[in-house]
């Protein structure tokens, strides 16, 4: 396959987010700011560009039925590592995160990732898929996290632009929901149209 | 802690999904029929309460013992996972005719994200195992709830004409939004 | 109760032997709109069989057929798959938590009693087996 | 007098409009040409006996029944049959007739025409089935069933109760009405031939109290006679659906799916009743009945009793004429009568009225969305939902539209009528019946 | 190359031998990351320390001293510059949050007067209550440099002399509330004597 | 190294062990592993999930294929022959190559050339319109223009005229899925070869009536004539119940039927304009005057239509 | 004589109401509570409603034209009501672009979203309220006094309730409040602290006449939602009077009446069977008394009913009419 659409495709056509409606509860647990979305986003995309790359390597060793469990000790193990480097230098992320950072384990995106193409793919195109499909998560969650912040507080990446509050309930729980909905319901029309 | 506190903040005031954002993708996939949402309330509520047991022991008593505590994740979702399987064979293993009316009914009984960020919670939170136990079924509880409402919502739903943009999952979102204001008013039962 | 008397499902002939029929399905209900659903849990998407009495008309290997199992069937699945031993689960724990306030004791104790659960369903296998009939008919059209 | 009863779930009061309540039945001669469908009931069509050009008599059989389930059809008029072929009826399709012109009025000499009224039942009850199925003799209140299906109580059931259905609930309808006031005797002989038929002690005749003339008039004619009594009831549509009466009179409920006799009771319209009586003490097939003819515009509302066959345009005609204003031709009542396309159709068996709707009313608004206000469901008389049915409809969920009971309708129209949204409840229902209909006929031959 | 069948034998090789990597690496990780994340702990509560007291030389840490109170702990920081007092942090709590629980640390100078208060932990509602985070607004600062025995540690809703945080009197008074628990149980010579 | 390590390696390779062990079971006894050809099948598959097929959906459709010996009785209309090459080719089996069909609208009662009797108001379904009578013209074979088929197309390769008030199939978006042929209660639409250039002739016209009473209805009706019968070369045409009927797997297109129809209720679509005959080209239309809307009250007391014509060919 | 007959299924009539009817009936049975609302809380209680209502149609319009591309019906009179039972529940001060947010969140995302009129499975009004409410507590929770059109910036105070939890969470005991909350008959009359349109009970039930009396409600919900309320504030305030408000208090007070008569009653949200009704109304009024006596919030009646409402489906599922002939055959 073409790297570069390997690479791209997980931004709009086949983003975990919008499309394919992945790996959720990070999504809207962790978009209170466009901070922790890029932080959420960035962590989720480590994990998956590592346990890629090392499922790749390692997928001819593998026997097929315990494919599955042997990809999510690595995958895990990449989780924690990522937990064990948060807290030691990003512990204030870290506590935001909070539970969503060992989650990782379970979204179900990396595990897709690894059972449907690093398993069958070169080190170096799984890579870039690894790469391509967390950034494009990294971007929706950004994005969402932007939203929310924009909308629920009046900032952006912490800059203030509005004086007082913006309407709260986008930080809180109904707005995660409410804005990833309607973003959700952009994006589908959108790539519909350059489709 | 109280048990009646915790059930009702884990059913209510911190219901897994609408306030804790916990086992969405299924709460999204499962909700579009009411008969399964019913189905996997009951199959999360036992998978729950065994998964907390068992992680629970593990971490307090062999996990912390060691010092190995950075472990926890690794160990949980192998062991949740190996769980969850055991049980499966072993219901086909002693009675297939269950086995398959279950698996006529229902669809699939593993939701990870749930499960595993429950076993978590109890030992962030710091809960003895009774109070573990009570919290994971009242988890279980307050799940079946989000789900069952979201679901007789999006059956409903099926009957009218929703727009072609929201169709699907972004009207379920909508409802799982307003749902979880409308739970917001719980605040400050407990 | 919704009326709805029956859970459906589309299933292939596989094998017809001793007035016996084996159909195969796929429960896809829960998550169809997922394009990774092979994957995100082991169980998800198996292939799933069962075996009904031979339907009063002729079926052949291949054919498509609707799998029927009364509601009142699927929750009572419901209860001895789930429900019951959670309750038993349940109940053991705080009733040995009880006497010992021993959290390994009661712990263990609860997992454990899923054995004893199981053996008791092994014995009444033939039992539920005379409960649990499914149903085939020939597809609409 | 008795009290004053009604079912209790349910029902509309649509504006009664009885405008021919006053006007006594005028009998409208035979002439031209009549259009006699072999289907006029339900069940098996009827086999034509008679051929293109054959004289016939009036009184004579044009077509034979051709099964149980089904009726005889005699010629309405004499003359000579001018051929057999597809004509427009009542359905609103083409339909095998036996076209007949008419010459003179001769009838069968077998027949008793004179006015006396004969009182005493000499036929037994074997020999009255016999009569009423050979006088072809269907239920005139509409339902158009043969009516020695009905009399002929299957085994293992009993009948305790008949019920003379006097109702006439729909608006703007009195052929009943007239027929009660005006032949009240021979209704009650008709009345004790059907209860010998069936074996019954007690009959109870069904009038709304919009009728208090009628009610005045068969109270003081049954006083006299043991076992028939007149029960007033509450005005309430659709009180003359045979389930909501035999809930109103009784209190009993027919169960889903199941007959009046299974509550031991038999309900017949009192046209029906009258013809039973003509077929039994008169020899008198049925080739007639009473057709109300009513519309506001209508110079002149009447009561008319004619010939089967006699296209409406002629009753119109008799009626006044045509008013200019007319939007809308309605065969029967304005909440379950059938809407025409044409005037030039005959009349059948179960046509009770004809009614000219002007242009102004004649239309449904355009519908909109259902605001789930729930005055559907709590107008209809069997307890459904019609909201939902009518979704159902709409989105062909038809397996759930037969688990939420779609074929206990009636169709009585309570729903569309009540709707404020104008939504055509009943239009969907019906496609619901219909696909539910065909489910259930290929379940049932699939375990064949 | 061809995939490994799956015998038994096999299976268990490799899920071991996985497994076996997984832990190794894991186990280096951890070793490797055990410091920075201890460090990364104490680096908090000493930029809390810090932030609530005038500037010191010892370690507070090490001199911390608790006291059971009302079903939770509080803790207590001595820091001194040389052998003299300089303030007492104290880590105090209040459960009526309008989200449960809240954390301070707050600095007292030896005369009691409030220095400064950090706020560790909290679960107020973002855009209100979480403005008593000095972070977020200056609620805070109308506490520094008084001293709760003249200053009358509630709103003044309910007769104190704090202004509450617009529309979160709940957590203004919780803050308070946990204010007044530091202060009440604070023993400012035995912060010395220790 | 440190304990924990050691600790670590030992918990973790004994949990590795473990659930190997366990799911070495899983896969023995249980799990039935799908056969991945099932997702790589799908894949090509367009994923209309249509039905067109005869399965409820493309993955049932996959996995019949998947499991069949042969491809002999799995056709998926949608894909067509393209689709089913590939799918074939994954499963190293023979496909079978259908025609392609696509779906024509056997009547041309337009609202010029079929009068209207009455106004249907209600419901928006032909079924429901059936089931009431025989439309808001007379003709009891003819499109009720309510478009119950035009709902049912998932390919939006329906749409109705509002000119003519019949519908119109865009053959470049029908799959020949047949839900149209389903959801019309009178049987109009039916599934035809797909010729070369989409050329297609047909008779657009299911009235079985007896012809005089046939034009009563509508101007282009067939009224069995069997003029286009005896005219056909290649036993394409059957007469029966007094209709023609064109078989199109035996039609070779030569359009000698289409000049003979006395009442142009054959249509041939998609050919090139015939330059010898333009005169008789002219739609029917233009012989049958404008729209006439017979009076049905204006018919007050005479007798049905069918009669007057008749009567005149007895007397 | 040159038309054509109409043909169509039976009936042939109809009944004369139409949605729109029902519609503007509400209005009509909302003018008393208006007219109150003026006069306690002066000119403002006029023009903010218009204000909405003017919004509400406006979104209604444009969402259904450009967004939805389908013919709008706002004509139907159900974004009117919609309009102006948001604006009743809002204090007079509250800032129009607040009101303007609150309007397009009812109608964007509470009705429009799902499909516009008849689909929405939550209340659209309160849907709108309960965002500005957690949106922007501040603005949502400051309340004029019922100056009438006396001073222009209104001196803001608690409400009723309001008074009662902050005395609570303080452990005051309630029978000592009772001195600083208003009199039954002031409440009943309207003469305190609230939103627009709730203060005035009398108004309030005036309204209620006109709509049983018009047929436009049953009787079920409100009735029951009061009877719920009554009972089981009453049976707190009798087992423990010190920490209870009397169940008169809980009748009058807050948004209950206003909820319980023109909210909880809206068609769409609210069961299609009678019996579903009594559920309903039990529900909202169990939540109401709890989320006031034990809840974080003072007023529970917004959130009770949303969270009805999402029981809805659920009723309309299991609580169905009873079917004619569902007896067990022949007895
Ligand atoms: C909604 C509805 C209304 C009816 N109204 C009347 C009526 O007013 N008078 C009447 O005689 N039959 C009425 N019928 C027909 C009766 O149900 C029943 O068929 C008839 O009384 C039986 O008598 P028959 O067989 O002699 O016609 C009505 C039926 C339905 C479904
Ligand atoms: C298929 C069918 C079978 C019936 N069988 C009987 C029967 O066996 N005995 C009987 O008394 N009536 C029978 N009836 C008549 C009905 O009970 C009823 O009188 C008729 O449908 C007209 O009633 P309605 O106008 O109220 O609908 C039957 C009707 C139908 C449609
Ligand atoms: C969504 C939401 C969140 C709130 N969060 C807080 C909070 O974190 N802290 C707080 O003191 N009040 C909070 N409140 C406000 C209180 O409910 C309310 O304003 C309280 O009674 C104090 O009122 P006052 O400050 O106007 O006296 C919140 C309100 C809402 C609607
Ligand atoms: C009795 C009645 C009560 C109503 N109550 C409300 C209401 O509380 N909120 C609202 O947005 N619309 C209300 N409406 C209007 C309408 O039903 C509402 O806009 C729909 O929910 C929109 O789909 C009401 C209508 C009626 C007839
Ligand atoms: S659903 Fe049927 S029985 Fe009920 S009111 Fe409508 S037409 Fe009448
Ligand atoms: S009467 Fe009409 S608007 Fe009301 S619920 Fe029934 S269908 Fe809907
Ligand atoms: S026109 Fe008919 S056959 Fe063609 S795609 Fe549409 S529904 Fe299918
Ligand atoms: S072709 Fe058939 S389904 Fe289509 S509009 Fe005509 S009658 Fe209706
Ligand atoms: S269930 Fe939580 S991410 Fe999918």
């Amino acid at each position: 396959m073409n790297q570069w659409k390997n690479f791209t495709k997980g931004f709009v056509v086949e983003n975990a987010v919008f499309v394919q409606v992945l790996g959720m509860c990070p999504t809207l647990g962790t978009t209170t700011s466009a901070y922790n979305g890029l932080g959420m986003g960035l962590a989720t995309t480590f994990v998956l560009l590592m346990s890629n790359i090392v499922v790749s390597m390692v997928r001819n060793f593998i026997p097929d039925k315990v494919r599955i469990p042997a990809f999510i000790v690595i995958i895990a193990s990449f989780v924690t590592v990522v937990q064990l480097t948060m807290q030691a230098y990003l512990p204030a992320l870290y506590k935001e995160l909070g539970l969503f950072i060992p989650l990782i384990v379970v979204n179900c995106l990396v595990l897709g990732r690894a059972e449907a193409f690093a398993s069958k793919n070169n080190v170096w195109t799984s890579a870039i898929d690894g790469l391509g499909m967390g950034l494009g998560f990294t971007m929706a969650l950004f994005m969402l996290g932007s939203v929310r912040e924009i909308l629920g507080a009046g900032s952006w990446m912490g800059f203030k632009f509005i004086q007082g509050d913006g309407m709260l309930l986008f930080v809180l729980a109904p707005g995660a929901f409410l804005a990833l909905a309607y973003l959700i319901s952009i994006m589908n029309k959108l790539s519909k149209k350059n489709a | 802690m109280e048990y009646f506190v915790i059930i009702i903040s884990a059913i209510f005031v911190n219901n897994i999904v609408l306030a804790k954002f916990l086992g969405i993708c299924p709460f999204m996939g499962v909700s579009s029929r009411l008969e399964t949402s019913v189905g996997m309330t009951g199959a999360v509520a036992f998978v729950m309460v065994l998964a907390t047991i068992a992680t629970y022991l593990i971490q307090y008593y062999i996990l912390v013992p060691l010092g190995i505590d950075f472990m926890q994740t690794i160990t949980f979702i192998l062991v949740i996972a190996a769980l969850v399987q055991l049980v499966e064979i072993v219901l086909k293993k002693v009675s297939p005719d269950l086995y398959q009316a279950l698996g006529i009914f229902l669809p699939l009984i593993t939701t990870n994200c749930a499960v595993l960020g429950v076993a978590i919670l109890t030992i962030q939170d710091k809960y003895n195992l009774p109070e573990a136990v009570v919290f994971s079924f009242a988890t279980a509880i307050g799940f079946g709830l989000a789900l069952v409402l979201l679901s007789s919502i999006r059956e409903s739903l099926e009957l009218v004409e929703v727009p072609k943009g929201m169709k699907g999952i972004p009207i379920a979102f909508v409802v799982a939004g307003i749902l979880s204001m409308a739970f917001m008013g719980f605040a400050g039962l407990v | 109760m919704a009326d709805q008397q029956y859970i459906e499902h589309e299933g292939t002939v596989r094998e017809v032997r001793d007035g016996r029929v084996k159909v195969s399905f796929v429960t896809r209900s829960a998550c169809a709109h997922c394009q990774l659903k092979g994957v995100c849990s082991a169980a998800d998407m198996a292939d799933k069989e069962v075996e009904v009495a031979m339907p009063a008309w002729p079926v052949q290997p291949g054919e498509q057929v609707r799998i029927l199992l009364t509601r009142s069937l699927g929750m009572r699945a419901l209860a001895y798959g789930y429900l019951i031993p959670f309750v038993v689960v349940m109940t053991t724990f705080f009733l040995v938590y009880r006497f010992t306030v021993n959290e390994v004791a009661s712990g263990l104790a609860a997992l454990l009693v899923l054995v004893p659960y199981y053996l008791l369903l092994y014995l009444l296998r033939d039992k539920i087996h005379r409960q649990f009939r499914f149903v085939i008919t020939q597809k609409a059209n | 007098m008795q009290k004053i009863k009604t079912f209790p779930k349910g029902g509309v009061h649509p504006p009664e409009h009885k405008l021919s309540a006053g006007r006594p039945i005028e009998v409208l001669p035979p002439g031209g040409r009549v259009v006699v469908p072999v289907v006029q009931h339900i069940g098996a069509p009827a086999e034509p006996v008679v051929q293109r050009g054959d004289e016939v008599k009036v009184g004579q059989l044009l077509a034979k029944s051709s099964g149980y389930v089904s009726a005889n059809v005699h010629s309405p008029v004499s003359g000579k049959v001018f051929r057999i072929d597809k004509r427009f009826d009542a359905s609103g399709y083409k339909r095998t007739s036996v076209i007949i012109d008419v010459e003179g009025d001769d009838w069968l000499p077998e027949i008793d025409r004179s006015e006396t009224l004969v009182r005493e039942i000499t036929a037994a009850r074997e020999e009255i089935l016999a009569r009423i199925q050979e006088a072809g003799i269907v239920g005139m209140g509409g339902a158009t069933f043969p009516s020695h299906v009905k009399l002929n109580v299957p085994r293992g059931k009993k009948a305790e109760l008949l019920i003379i259905n006097g109702v006439e609930c729909e608006p703007y309808l009195t052929a009943d009405h007239r027929l009660m006031l005006e032949r009240g005797e021979e209704l009650l002989v008709g009345t004790r031939i059907l209860m010998k038929a069936l074996g019954v002690d007690r009959a109870v005749i069904g009038i709304e109290n919009n009728k208090p003339d009628a009610i005045e008039h068969l109270s003081r004619l049954t006083a006299a006679e043991e076992g028939i009594t007149v029960q007033p009831l509450k005005v309430k549509y659709p009180q003359g659906g045979e389930k909501q009466l035999i809930k109103a009179v009784t209190g009993r409920e027919v169960p889903s799916g199941g007959l009046p006799i299974d509550v031991g009771v038999v309900v017949h319209n009192v046209g029906t009743t009258v013809a039973a009586y003509e077929a039994v003490q008169k020899n008198k097939p049925l080739i007639e009945r009473v057709v109300t003819v009513t519309g506001k515009s209508l110079a002149k509302p009447s009561n008319f009793l004619v010939r089967i066959g006699t296209p409406i345009s002629a009753l119109v005609d008799a009626a006044g004429g045509l008013p200019d204003d007319t939007g809308k031709v309605v065969l029967g009542g304005p909440m379950m009568g059938k809407a025409v396309a044409r005037l030039d159709i005959p009349v059948t068996k179960g046509i009770s009225g004809v009614l000219l709707i002007p242009d102004a009313e004649a239309h449904r608004r355009p519908y909109q969305a259902c605001i789930r206000c729930a005055r559907c469901v709590s107008v209809c008389p069997m307890g459904l939902e019609p909201y939902l049915l009518m979704d159902l409809g709409v989105h062909e969920r038809f397996e759930r539209a037969r688990d939420e009971r779609v074929m206990d309708c009636i169709e009585c129209g309570s729903c569309s009528y009540i709707c404020p949204a104008d939504r055509p409840l009943l239009d969907y229902i019906r496609l619901d019946k219909l696909r539910v209909g065909e489910m259930i006929r290929k379940a049932k031959q699939a375990v064949k | 190359m061809a995939k490994k069948e799956s015998t038994f034998l096999n299976m268990l090789l490799a899920l071991s031998l996985v497994a076996l990597v997984a832990s190794a690496v894991l186990g280096f990780v951890y070793e490797v990351t055990k410091e920075p994340i201890a460090r990364a702990k104490a680096e908090r509560q000493n930029a809390a320390l810090r932030s609530v007291l005038p500037p010191f030389d010892n370690d507070p840490v090490k001199e911390m001293y608790k006291k059971a109170v009302d079903g939770d702990t509080l803790y207590f920081f001595p820091a001194r510059r040389g052998d003299s007092l300089v303030g007492i942090a104290v880590e105090t709590f209040s459960p009526k949050g309008f989200g449960g629980m809240i954390r301070l640390m707050v600095g007292f100078l030896p005369d009691g007067t409030i220095n400064k208060i950090a706020v560790l932990e909290h679960n107020e509602t973002p855009g209100l209550g979480d403005k008593m985070d000095p972070a977020k607004s200056d609620f805070e600062l109308q506490f520094e440099g008084k001293n709760p025995k003249t200053f009358k540690l509630a709103v003044t809703k309910d007769g104190g002399d704090v202004d509450a945080i617009t529309a979160s009197t709940i957590s203004s008074r919780a803050f308070c509330d946990a204010v007044e628990r530091a202060y009440k149980n604070l023993d400012l010579t035995k912060g010395g004597a220790q | 190294m440190s304990d924990i390590v050691l600790y670590t390696v030992l918990t973790l390779t004994l949990l590795g062990a473990l659930s190997a062990v366990i799911l070495y079971f899983v896969a023995r006894k249980f799990h039935v592993e799908e056969d991945p050809r099932i997702d790589q099948v799908e894949e090509v598959l367009p994923h209309a999930n249509c039905g067109g097929c005869g399965y409820p959906g493309c993955r049932p459709f996959a996995e019949a294929c998947v499991k069949a010996d042969s491809l002999d009785d799995l056709y998926c209309p949608v894909g067509g022959n393209d689709v089913m090459a590939k799918v074939a080719e994954i499963l190293g089996l023979e496909a079978v190559t259908a025609e392609p069909r696509v779906a024509v609208i056997r009547c041309q009662g337009s609202f010029e050339h079929r009068p209207r009797t009455s106004r249907y108001e209600g419901a928006e379904s032909c079924a429901v319109a059936h089931a009431l009578y025989t439309g808001d013209t007379d003709c009891p074979y003819g499109c009720l223009g309510l478009g119950d088929c035009v709902r049912a197309c998932d390919f939006e390769a329906l749409f109705m005229d509002e000119k003519t008030g019949l519908p119109y199939v865009i053959d470049e978006n029908c799959v020949a899925c047949g839900a149209c042929v389903e959801a019309c209660p009178r049987d109009i639409i039916e599934l035809r070869k797909r010729n070369k250039k989409d050329r297609k002739i047909y008779v657009a016209c299911i009235n079985e009536e007896k012809g005089g009473v046939a034009r009563q209805y509508c101007d282009v009706a067939c009224i069995g004539c069997s003029k286009c019968f005896q005219v056909c070369e290649f036993d394409a045409i059957t007469m029966g119940n007094n209709l023609a009927f064109i078989d199109s797997d035996a039609c070779k297109l030569c359009r000698k039927c289409v000049v003979v129809c006395p009442t142009h209720s054959i249509l041939e679509i998609n050919f090139p304009p015939r330059k010898e005959r333009k005169k008789d080209d002219q739609p029917a239309a233009k012989k049958v005057t404008a729209a006439k809307e017979k009076k049905a009250i204006g018919k007050n007391g005479e007798t049905q239509e069918g009669e007057r014509s008749e009567e005149k060919k007895e007397g | 004589m040159d038309k054509l007959l109409t043909v169509s299924m039976s009936p042939h009539v109809h009944h004369r109401d139409t949605t729109s009817r029902l519609m503007y009936g509400v209005v009509i049975a909302l003018l008393p509570a208006w007219a109150a609302s003026v006069w306690f809380f002066g000119w403002g209680a006029l023009y903010i409603p218009l204000l909405s209502v003017f919004f509400a149609v406006l979104f209604e319009y444009l969402i259904a034209r450009f967004l939805l591309k389908r013919e709008p019906s706002v004509r139907d009179g159900s974004a009117v009501v919609t309009g102006l039972l948001l604006a009743f529940t809002l204090p007079v001060n509250i800032p129009v672009w607040i009101l303007a947010i609150g309007v397009f969140v009812a109608i964007g995302v509470g009705k429009m979203s799902f499909g516009g009129l008849g689909t929405n499975p939550f209340n659209p009004a309160l849907v709108g309220r309960v965002f500005l409410f957690i949106s922007f507590p501040v603005q949502m929770t400051s309340w004029p006094l019922p100056k009438g059109f006396a001073t222009a910036d209104a001196v803001t105070g608690a409400t009723p309730l309001g008074l009662l939890k902050e005395g609570m969470r303080q452990g005051e005991h309630v029978a000592d409040m009772m001195k600083e909350l208003p009199a039954n008959l002031d409440m009943f009359m309207g003469h305190m602290p609230g939103s627009m349109g709730e203060v005035a009970a009398a108004a309030l039930l005036l309204g209620f006449l006109y709509l049983l009396w018009k047929r436009i409600i049953t009787w079920h919900i409100p009735v029951t939602i009061f009877v719920t309320v009554f009972l089981f504030s009453g049976l707190l305030w009798l087992i423990d009077p010190v920490n209870n408000a009397t169940p008169w208090f809980h009748l009058l007070s807050g948004g209950l009446m206003l909820g319980a008569i023109f909210m909880a009653t809206d068609y769409v949200t609210s069961p299609m069977t009678h019996r579903g009704m009594i559920w309903y109304g039990v529900g909202i009024g169990l939540l109401t008394v709890i989320i006031r006596r034990w809840g974080a919030y003072p007023e529970g009646v917004q959130f009770a009913i949303l969270i009805m409402n999402a029981f809805v489906p659920l009723i309309n599922l299991y609580v169905k009419p009873k079917r004619f002939g569902e007896v067990k055959k022949n007895g």
